[in-house]
């Protein structure tokens, strides 16, 4: 039958690259759900200046390098330069990398604005965050933020630097031109579309082998092939239905770098100051900007972030133009979740839902948000009786708990479990 | 299950092949098998095929499928998530029994005729080769064991003298 | 109980401003909104469902859910907290219709209104029209600011240029003419004395489509007092009403019904009502003998009334035709109980309302069942002012008229006059914030704000002021009237201040409780209302003897109409339009008539011996002498006459509401100064075009099943289970084989008492708003495929030509052995432990099977892509444009939306139990007592809806369950709803 | 083998095990005949039409059919459960017929099973587009979920689909356990080639051996045997559809033997109509003789004469019960505004199969032609009256209306008409139309060996 099934190494190649890849991404931790993958509540914060170990006067890519600090200038002419070329654009490129030593150590602009979209908490602005910032000014208030730094924060950073005119220039340029590219996205090498189709593929080759039995002669290698991908299809169908459209681990960038940790960890605000909708309505309520305002009327310097997270709220309420934040924790429109409910009237804690919020320093969602999840809690949690409304209408319920008949009443026994109860 | 080493002996007419069937095992000549175009009505007593206990495994799935549809139902509405309908009890028998027959039968069925490919080896295979390609139309083959060819054949050819046959060999 | 708003200041700060931008799709309200669909691009679910359209391979990894944004309040607002509900006490007032309210606004925007309860004329009531009039606040088609002959301009350069264009008149000692409807706004009339004295020569003149104006003009000839009085419907045991629809459109319908219905209450009091009329009109319908005539017959019967009542208490006798129909038991009992009875008549012609008079002063009923005290304001135009003016303006001797909230062009029975009189004058000017027909012909709109968006004040009866207040910021670039007229006057003041100081120096001295203005103007808009203790007393002049009245010009309108060929047209309003000016609104549109079941149309109602005798079917084309309309068969109809509806025919009015029905105010006539309601044809020709109408309901006959059970009052006083002896026998057989289920912590319930019910139709509009019902248009009406979540049926009985009717609203009746529960293959209906029946949208898939097993019929289907919730795309069908981003903003957050292909069906308003019983555990108490109430009972004018616990025996409710009246719908099946009806009692004569 | 004397010849024609051979696999091995491309252009375009129908369904909704507030179900479920009886014969005749040793069964049952498959398939069709929201059908499979909710088990509807699921699984199962052997055969009278691997592949390795045929036959018979009490208790559940709803009309005990005898009576119509046709397109008249369609018209009085009982009963039930809902609703039937339905219904299938009483149209290959669409026509009716005369007068008066379908609802009875005639003029090119093996052994019964 080969004729139906001519290209015979195909196969073979095939399952080398599925086994590969499998291994691969079973070591690398990345076959989960789509968005399941995201929790790394590490707080990153990189404040450092790196003393590199090139050879003076050449970069990594072993160009000639001209010694910057030579060619000091004051001419002002030099930064209202407005022309560049490519290989000028290059080389602030290569500024902005520190992949140009200068002096007696480079400096890496990337190393802690972030040319990359990340995953986790960093408190320096991203690249294209100055970039945006600095589109409209010029290059001598670049010069004046990397060498005479204003806030306390940014003269610990930028301290030492030792940057020539044009570098500030040429590194002026390529932010402005980096400023319309935006930041590169992390694509993940290997995707579970493709590991599902070459499962497949694999899947289907196998099947038709058992079949017309003609390329294998040992019928064993067709049937581990068949029960290895047919698990691995099952398994991330499976997962993949499971998760799709929640978002547990959901961990989205935010506009403002805002640590739960720093507010709610360290300075111990109480989640209602802020949240303070969450007893009375069925919302818990984004902050408005005004709220901010009640601490950061004064305090304007974060210890790690310095001013400029802060002083994107005070603009927000300067420009009265609210901030977008992205929402995380969200149910479908058809269901009736109030938190006056459940804080006020159920005195259940924050973190039996939204998890340790005190060490997140980028929030993320914690649980999958899925009716199971809420049915789960309304089997176990016990009701506290004790409110003159269940006395009233309970009482049946109250009293022989009280006569110690009943050891407890949950949830689902007043009516958690009604669906009319959130779905209407 | 086919020895390396058989006669077969050709009829175009069951007649025939069942008198040559009893002449056979008569003559302790061990028949292998018998392949015919359709079931020839008393071949299974000739040839004593003991009952098949395909019914008793479709018996066993089927009171499986039951106990697991009606087990399952009650389940759901008792203990998983039970949930106030009509006015009815959580646990009210009449409501499961549909389904609970539904599956018995579903069980006993598909095991039945797993049990029958099974144990008749059949499956899908495009390579298979028939013994003949004319036993699905019009002939009859009784296929004999045998160890030395040469003699049983001439054992056989003599045996079957008097019978109606197309082709020994 | 509930949050007033009194912050004013804060009313008017930036954020606010910024919230409600002109433009919504910036604003974050709106974004917060938007996501009120029920399936996002990528839910959850859509997973399962691509793996079914075989695409679950690209569905993989490259499937991120939407990233929503949060947006918060850059400065929170002190009195708006997000997700909560605030409520503020306002007014309704369009036209000639009022009613003190309650606007319950989330997060910045109204999406329902209530009655407020501490009114003493509308008592927390309200009617469809004030149901739905929030509706209008979102209507896109009202004008988005200024302009001139048609194009867009800005109020600076349209005030200068009008300003100095009155200026000018008035030197050259032009006439300036305002027109307006009844202005029953103190501080507005104290703006518009301002206006005239600042422009001399100009005048004000008021002008009502619908003309009482024949009731004002014999009021002053009999009492000296040009005002209809105040009807007391409470007070009176026996009401005659002679043509008078108080029910259903006449004067104050709510204010009317309430004390209609709480001398309905059998137990107690129980008056009696006797409707003497031509269409069968909501108060015919809830008549206890109802009396068909032609209106031409209408003074005799009314004379020979006179005559015997005149007989029997001055010992007069007057000749008079014979009449028409039986009186003498009529009279009798009007006789037997003097001071204790009301006449009226709803006719627009001086000497009918003479006679009325007369015979309610004869009766003793002037001052006690009739009083002057608090008359009613919202009536006081005269037709022949109208008259007078369009005589002027085609004389060319109006240089301006400024128009406001009326509209002649379409109204006005000689609309050609006025048109071409219109054309004669220089300046014309609209101050109307919604388009039409008027304002189409002018050459300067600068629009009004809805009664939403106004700050105003209101007097609708002498002595009872309420307060209006914007409950959002405006929409669109519109100014309310009164700050025009106040900018024109040249006051730099704007009319809240206005207002203010109005009633610190007006209404301050009418009562004692504050001593500061400020407290007092913030107190009274809280409350809402104002009604100083103490009435004066206004003193009535006796009428004079009654042989001053003209009967001859009667009697010779009485003639001798008997015969055959004379047809009569009847014209009147119907309780959803009225005279058109909600035309727009879609709700009001889709209100089937409370009679005719007939929604999205006017027609012409024939009796069946008439229809049968002309050879008529429903839906055959008349023409009626220069319009056509359908014919509509209606039981009831008096023989020889034809009742058609105004208000229909516009053709200016919006998207929605052009050429729906047809326009009859042309076949209108004036006779001695007022409008006359009726004509005459000699003859009817069918056009042979027909006509299929959007009726929910057409069969009108219970065929002898108990759905309504009656009885008479005497019966029932001597057996209260009279009419329902069904009732114990039903209770005695049924039996189940399983063990009844008990709900013993919350057991919700309803009572519903068909002798209060009129049928008026305002709990569908209630339930509709609250609840999000889309709105299906005409068409898909005519396919049956409505989806109000309570429906009024409507039944007949007797006979076919003098039919009684019933009227029975029916929801779901949350029934304890719920049919539609067992049926639904994936458990999307099922019920609560608090004794819910409950329907989860996002669970249905849509077999019907639950609607089909339903006996009731309450069950609604989503034909189609109604409300925009769907997740396939292109298939919306919303000829209406309910689901525009600005109609949108009416939605209850709290309701889902319901997506195409579910079935949807009255909840018990389960987000208003759940509300409340959570505001109950955050207070750490019991619930109060009809703290729930759902949308139809909270608004219900007639009381006839109560809600409540069935466990909680002291309850209303508990009392109603336990009457003998007391039964349910369709109980021989067994499904024991928790809906409960009490059976009608009639009070007939014999 | 036994035969009895006083019956006739099941097989005409003097034929030998090779000329049946050749007979039935005539149509595949031959080309097909234009009037086989017709049919199938003509089904083909019915199909299509009715792809289109069901795709504008479900893209515009429910509303594009004139189903509406009262009447929630009528052409879809009249003709789901139309095709549902359809379906019924095909397991009636191998299954029932088989425990009862008719050996005349075995020259029509394949087609009937064939039948079977085809018309539940059209069925199954309209549960799923009748569903407001088809994209969500999984619902009704209680499948592990993150919800933790399951479905209704109370409702006829989840019952339904257990039933015509198994149903559905178990007919197709027996189906090709028969066919096996046959496409055997087929295998092996073709000598190479794609349709050789094909037909290879699709036999199972089938050699005829004793044992085989031994397990094949129990297999058969066991599966005949479980399949009795399922063909009974398919439309036994259909029709709880709506004997456990309280619609007057729906609501009555009465119905699964009504039903059942309903579908064998609209089965064998439906037989009927095909096997007349194929025998004579296909030449198949030797086998499927003039005394299988007058065996067949016995069935068909039987089960005609059972409907009409029924029909009686139901009316005699309403008027004793003393329900007045009840009594109106048959009235309503009978006299309403879709009495002419109603007489449809009674002149198809009451009156006209009595006419079979009478030997000679019994015998008639034209009449019993005739007759059998007459037949197929008249059940159609008859569970239209049932849906849509007891849900448009129902209890409340008020709900009252009148149901009218729209052309999306006819197309979609033409294209589930497409989809079966398709499938049916494939399926009669693909594989053996009459059980080869089967008729060979009862060959002798005719043969006078």
């Amino acid at each position: 039958m080969r004729k139906y099934f001519p290209v015979v190494k195909i196969k073979y190649l095939l399952s080398l690259i599925f086994f590969s890849l499998l291994m691969a991404t079973v070591l690398s931790d990345s076959l989960q759900a789509t968005n399941t993958n995201k929790i790394q509540p590490k707080d990153t914060t990189r404040i450092q200046v790196k003393d590199t170990t090139k050879v003076h006067g050449k970069d990594s890519l072993n160009l000639p390098v001209k010694d910057s600090i030579s060619h000091v200038s004051s001419d002002s002419t030099i930064y209202k330069r407005t022309i560049f070329s490519s290989e000028d654009l290059r080389r602030g490129e290569r500024l902005f990398f520190g992949l140009v030593y200068l002096g007696d150590k480079s400096v890496n602009c990337a190393d802690c604005h972030n040319t990359r979209v990340s995953d986790t908490l960093n408190w320096n602005p991203d690249a294209l965050e100055i970039s945006r910032k600095y589109l409209e000014k010029s290059s001598l208030d670049l010069r004046k933020v990397l060498l005479k730094p204003a806030g306390p924060k940014m003269k610990q950073v930028h301290k030492g630097f030792q940057l020539g005119a044009e570098d500030i220039v040429l590194i002026k340029a390529y932010m402005n031109k980096f400023a319309g590219i935006g930041l590169k996205q992390n694509k993940p090498v290997i995707t579970n579309l493709l590991l599902l189709i070459v499962a497949s593929i694999l899947f289907l080759l196998s099947s038709i082998d058992v079949v017309i039995r003609k390329i294998y002669k040992d019928q064993r290698i067709n049937w581990a092939i068949l029960t290895v991908t047919g698990i691995f299809i099952t398994w991330i169908l499976a997962i993949n239905a499971i998760a799709f459209g929640r978002a547990k681990g959901y961990a989205p960038a935010q506009p403002i770098k805002f640590s739960h940790a720093v507010h709610a960890g360290q300075n111990k605000t109480d989640c209602n100051y802020c949240h303070y909708t969450a007893r009375t309505s069925k919302t818990a309520g984004i902050p408005a900007g005004s709220i901010c305002l009640n601490c950061h009327f004064l305090v304007r310097n974060g210890t790690r972030s310095g001013a400029t997270e802060i002083a994107k709220v005070l603009k927000a309420l300067d420009d009265k133009k609210p901030v977008k934040w992205v929402r995380i924790y969200k149910l479908p429109d058809f269901v009736f979740f109030s938190h006056e409910q459940h804080v006020s009237a159920g005195k259940i804690t924050c973190d039996a839902c939204h998890g340790n919020v005190k060490e997140m320093n980028r929030l993320y969602q914690v649980p999958d948000l899925s009716m199971g999840w809420c049915i789960d809690c309304h089997k176990t949690r016990k009701v506290n009786l004790s409110n003159e409304y269940y006395k009233t209408y309970y009482s049946d319920l109250y009293d022989s708990l009280k006569a110690g008949k009943i050891d407890s009443v949950r949830v689902t026994g007043i009516g958690g479990r009604d669906c009319g109860k959130c779905h209407y | 299950m086919r020895s390396s080493s058989y006669i077969s002996i050709y009829f175009d007419d069951e007649v025939p092949m069942l008198q040559a069937v009893k002449k056979l095992l008569d003559s302790k000549e061990k028949i292998t098998d018998v392949l015919s175009p359709f079931p020839v009505h008393g071949l299974d007593e000739a040839l004593s095929i003991k009952r098949s206990r395909i019914p008793i495994g479709g018996f066993i799935f089927g009171a499986l499928g039951a106990i697991l549809a009606f087990g399952f139902q009650a389940w759901v509405f008792t203990v998983s998530y039970p949930l106030i309908i009509g006015g009815k009890p959580f646990f009210s028998i009449p409501t499961f029994i549909p389904i609970t027959f539904e599956m018995t039968v579903l069980f006993a069925g598909l095991s039945m005729v797993a049990a029958f490919l099974i144990k008749s080896r059949l499956k899908p295979d495009i390579s298979f080769k028939p013994v003949d390609e004319r036993i699905t139309d019009d002939r009859f083959v009784i296929l004999v064991d045998t160890a030395d060819k040469e003699s049983t054949l001439n054992r056989v050819k003599s045996l079957l003298s008097g019978i109606h046959t197309l082709e020994i060999r | 109980m509930k949050k007033y708003w009194k912050d004013i200041e804060s009313k008017k700060s930036k954020e606010q401003e910024r919230r409600m931008e002109k433009t919504p799709e910036e604003n974050p309200l709106l974004e917060l909104f938007k996501s009120n669909t029920i399936d996002l691009p990528a839910s959850r679910r859509d997973f399962l469902k691509l793996c079914g359209f075989g695409l679950a391979a690209t569905a993989f990894s490259s499937c991120q859910s939407k990233i929503s944004k949060a947006v918060p309040y850059v400065i929170a607002p002190p009195e708006i907290t997000p997700g909560e509900a605030v409520f503020y006490a306002s007014s309704y007032i369009n036209g000639n219709d009022y009613c003190s309210i309650i606007v319950k606004t989330r997060d910045g925007r109204p999406i329902k209104i209530e009655g407020n309860p501490d009114s003493g004329i509308t008592q927390g009531r309200t009617s469809a029209r004030v149901q739905a009039s929030v509706l209008d606040l979102y209507d896109g088609g009202r004008f988005h600011g200024p302009m001139k002959t048609g194009i867009s301009a800005g109020w600076e350069s349209i005030d200068t240029e009008i300003i100095s264009k009155l200026q000018k008149i008035v030197e050259d000692k032009g006439t300036i003419v305002l027109l307006t409807p009844t202005v029953f706004s103190p501080s507005t009339k104290s703006v518009i004395a301002g206006f005239l004295q600042k422009f001399k020569g100009s005048e004000w003149i008021q002008y009502d489509a619908i003309s009482y104006s024949a009731m004002l003009e014999a009021n002053k000839t009999s009492f000296g007092r040009q005002v209809i009085p105040d009807y007391r419907f409470d007070k009176a045991d026996l009401i005659v009403s002679i043509g008078a629809d108080f029910l259903g459109t006449w004067l104050s319908p709510v204010e009317y019904t309430k004390q209609f219905s709480s001398g309905r209450d059998p137990e107690h009091n129980m008056n009696r009502l006797i409707q003497i009329e031509s269409n069968l009109s909501l108060t015919g319908s809830n008549a206890d003998n109802r009396i068909q005539i032609k209106p031409s017959q209408e003074p005799a019967i009314l004379l020979n009334i006179y005559k015997e009542i005149l007989k029997s208490v001055e010992n007069r006798h007057i000749d008079v035709p014979a009449s028409p129909v039986d009186i003498t038991e009529i009279t009798k009992k009007l006789l037997s109980m003097p001071g204790k009875s009301i006449v009226i008549s709803g006719s627009n012609v001086k000497q009918v309302q003479l006679i009325v008079n007369d015979i309610n002063r004869l009766l003793e009923n002037i001052g006690k069942t009739i009083q002057f005290d608090s008359y009613l304001r919202t009536h006081a135009a005269l037709d022949s002012n109208m008259d007078m003016l369009i005589g002027k303006m085609k004389k060319g001797a109006v240089n301006a008229l400024l128009v406001y909230n009326v509209n002649p062009a379409y109204t006005w029975y000689n609309r050609n006059a006025f048109t071409e009189g219109l054309k004669k004058v220089g300046l014309t000017v609209s101050l109307s914030g919604t388009p039409d027909e008027t304002n189409s012909l002018v050459q300067y709109i600068c629009p009004d704000h809805h009664y939403l968006e106004s700050w105003n004040d209101a007097e609708a009866k002498k002595e009872h002021f309420s307060l209006m207040q914007p409950v959002i910021n405006q929409i669109f670039d519109t100014r309310q009237m009164a700050d025009t007229m106040l900018k024109w006057s040249g006051s730099t003041m704007s009319y809240y201040d206005f207002i203010k100081d109005y009633w610190g120096g007006n209404m301050m001295k009418r009562q004692s409780e504050y001593t500061d203005p400020v407290t007092f103007f913030d107190r009274t808009l809280q409350k809402g209302i104002f009604e100083p203790a103490v009435a004066p007393k206004v003193s009535v002049e006796k009428p004079g003897k009654s042989a001053s009245l003209p009967f001859d010009s009667i009697l010779k309108k009485t003639g001798n109409n008997s015969g055959k060929n004379i047809i009569e047209i009847v014209f009147y309003e119907t309780v959803a339009l009225g005279e058109g000016r909600q035309a727009n609104n879609p709700w009001l549109q889709e209100l089937p008539d409370p009679v005719t079941k007939i929604c999205w149309d006017n027609y012409a109602s024939v009796s069946p011996a008439f229809a049968k005798d002309y050879n008529l079917n429903d839906g055959d084309f008349l023409k009626l002498g220069e319009v056509e309309a359908p014919v509509h068969i209606q039981p009831g109809q008096a023989y020889g006459t034809i009742g058609i509806a105004l208000g229909y025919g516009r053709l200016k009015c919006g998207k929605v509401g052009d050429k729906v029905g047809t326009d009859v105010w042309t076949m209108l006539s004036s006779e001695s100064g007022n409008i006359v309601y009726t004509t005459k044809l000699d003859q009817i020709v069918k056009t042979g075009r027909t006509y299929i109408f959007a009726q929910t309901q057409t069969h009108h006959s219970m065929e002898g099943r108990a759905f309504v059970r009656e009885a008479g009052l005497t019966e029932f006083r001597n057996n209260p289970a009279a009419g329902n002896e069904l009732h114990a026998y039903n209770l005695e057989h049924n039996k189940s084989l399983y063990k009844e289920r008990k709900y013993p912590h919350h057991h919700w319930g309803m009572a519903i008492d068909l002798s209060k019910c009129t049928g008026c139709a305002n709990c569908v509009i209630a339930c509709q708003a609250e609840n999000n019902v889309p709105v299906v248009g005409r068409v898909e009406v005519q396919r049956v495929h409505e989806m109000h979540w309570l429906r009024i049926d409507r039944y007949y009985t007797g006979e076919e030509d003098n039919p009684e009717v019933v009227f029975q609203p029916v929801l779901c009746q949350h029934c304890q052995n719920a049919p539609c529960e067992n049926v639904c293959p994936v458990a999307a209906t099922s019920h609560s432990s608090e004794g819910l029946n409950q329907m989860i949208y996002n669970r249905c898939f849509g077999t019907r099977y639950c609607n089909n097993n339903c006996p009731y019929k309450v069950r609604r289907f989503n034909w189609f892509n109604f409300s925009g919730a769907g997740t396939l795309a292109g298939n919306l069908r919303d000829k209406e444009g309910m689901t525009g981003n600005l109609r949108r903003m009416v939605l209850n957050p709290d309701v889902t939306i319901r997506a195409q292909g579910v079935i949807e069906k009255c909840s018990f308003c389960v987000q208003r139990i759940q509300a409340a019983k959570l505001k109950a555990k955050y207070e750490n108490r019991a619930l109060h007592e009809n703290e729930i109430q759902t949308a139809c009972s909270q608004s219900c004018p007639a009381n006839a809806i109560v809600f409540g616990d069935m466990n909680d025996l002291k309850s209303e409710l508990s009392r109603l369950i336990n009457s003998g009246r007391r039964y349910n719908l369709l109980e021989e099946l067994f499904t024991m709803p928790s809906v409960n009806y009490l059976t009608k009692i009639k009070n007939k004569i014999l | 083998m036994l035969q009895s004397p006083l019956r006739t010849p099941l097989i005409e024609g003097k034929k030998t095990y090779r000329s049946i051979t050749s007979d039935i696999l005539n149509p595949m091995m031959n080309k097909a005949g234009k009037f086989w491309y017709l049919g199938m252009t003509i089904a083909g375009f019915a199909m299509l039409f009715g792809v289109f129908m069901i795709f504008w369904t479900v893209w515009q909704g429910i509303g594009t059919w004139g189903e509406n507030r009262t009447v929630g179900w009528a052409f879809e479920i009249t003709t789901f459960v139309w095709w549902i009886g359809i379906g019924h014969a095909g397991t009636f005749i191998s299954a029932i017929l088989l425990l009862f040793r008719q050996k005349w069964r075995n020259s029509i049952n394949r087609s009937a099973e064939a039948m079977t498959i085809f018309a539940v398939i059209c069925a199954a069709l309209f549960p799923l587009i009748h569903l407001g929201r088809p994209l969500l059908t999984f619902f009704i499979f209680p499948y592990p979920n993150t919800r933790g909710l399951w479905v209704n088990f109370n409702s006829p509807l989840v019952w339904d689909v257990f039933a015509i699921s198994t149903y559905f699984t178990i007919s197709l199962v027996f189906w090709y356990v028969g066919l096996i052997p046959d496409i055997g055969t087929l295998r092996d009278k073709i000598s190479k080639g794609l349709k050789k691997n094909i037909y290879n592949f699709l036999s199972f390795g089938w050699k005829g051996s004793a044992r085989d045929w031994h397990r094949h036959k129990i297999t058969s018979i066991m599966l005949a045997a479980i399949a009795t009490p399922l063909v009974l208790s398919v439309h036994s559940i259909v029709s709880m559809d709506f004997a456990s709803s309280i619609v007057p009309g729906w609501h009555t005990t009465i119905f699964p033997p009504y039903f059942v005898a309903g579908a064998i009576f609209s089965g064998f119509a439906m037989v009927q109509t095909l096997l007349i046709i194929t025998r004579k397109a296909m030449g198949l008249e030797a086998y499927i003789t003039e005394s299988h369609v007058e065996n067949m018209n016995k069935i068909l009085i039987a089960t005609g004469s059972i409907v009409a009982l029924a029909y009686m009963t139901e009316m005699f039930m309403a008027w004793y019960s003393g329900v007045e809902y009840e009594h109106y609703a048959f009235m309503n039937r009978a006299t309403g505004p879709y009495w002419w339905a109603y007489m449809i219904m009674i002149g198809c299938n009451v009156v006209s199969s009595q006419l079979l009483w009478i030997k000679k149209l019994r015998k008639s290959l034209v009449f019993t032609f005739f007759l059998s669409i007459v037949i197929n026509i008249g059940m159609w009716f008859e569970r239209f009256v049932i849906i849509v005369t007891s849900l448009h007068r129902d209890y409340l008066t008020s709900s009252w209306t009148m149901y009218k379908p729209t052309i999306v609802e006819f197309g979609l009875l033409i294209g589930t008409l497409g989809i079966f005639f398709t499938a049916f003029l494939l399926f009669i090119r693909i594989f053996p139309v009459i059980s080869i093996f089967e008729v060979k052994s009862i060959m002798k019964t005719g043969d006078q060996h």
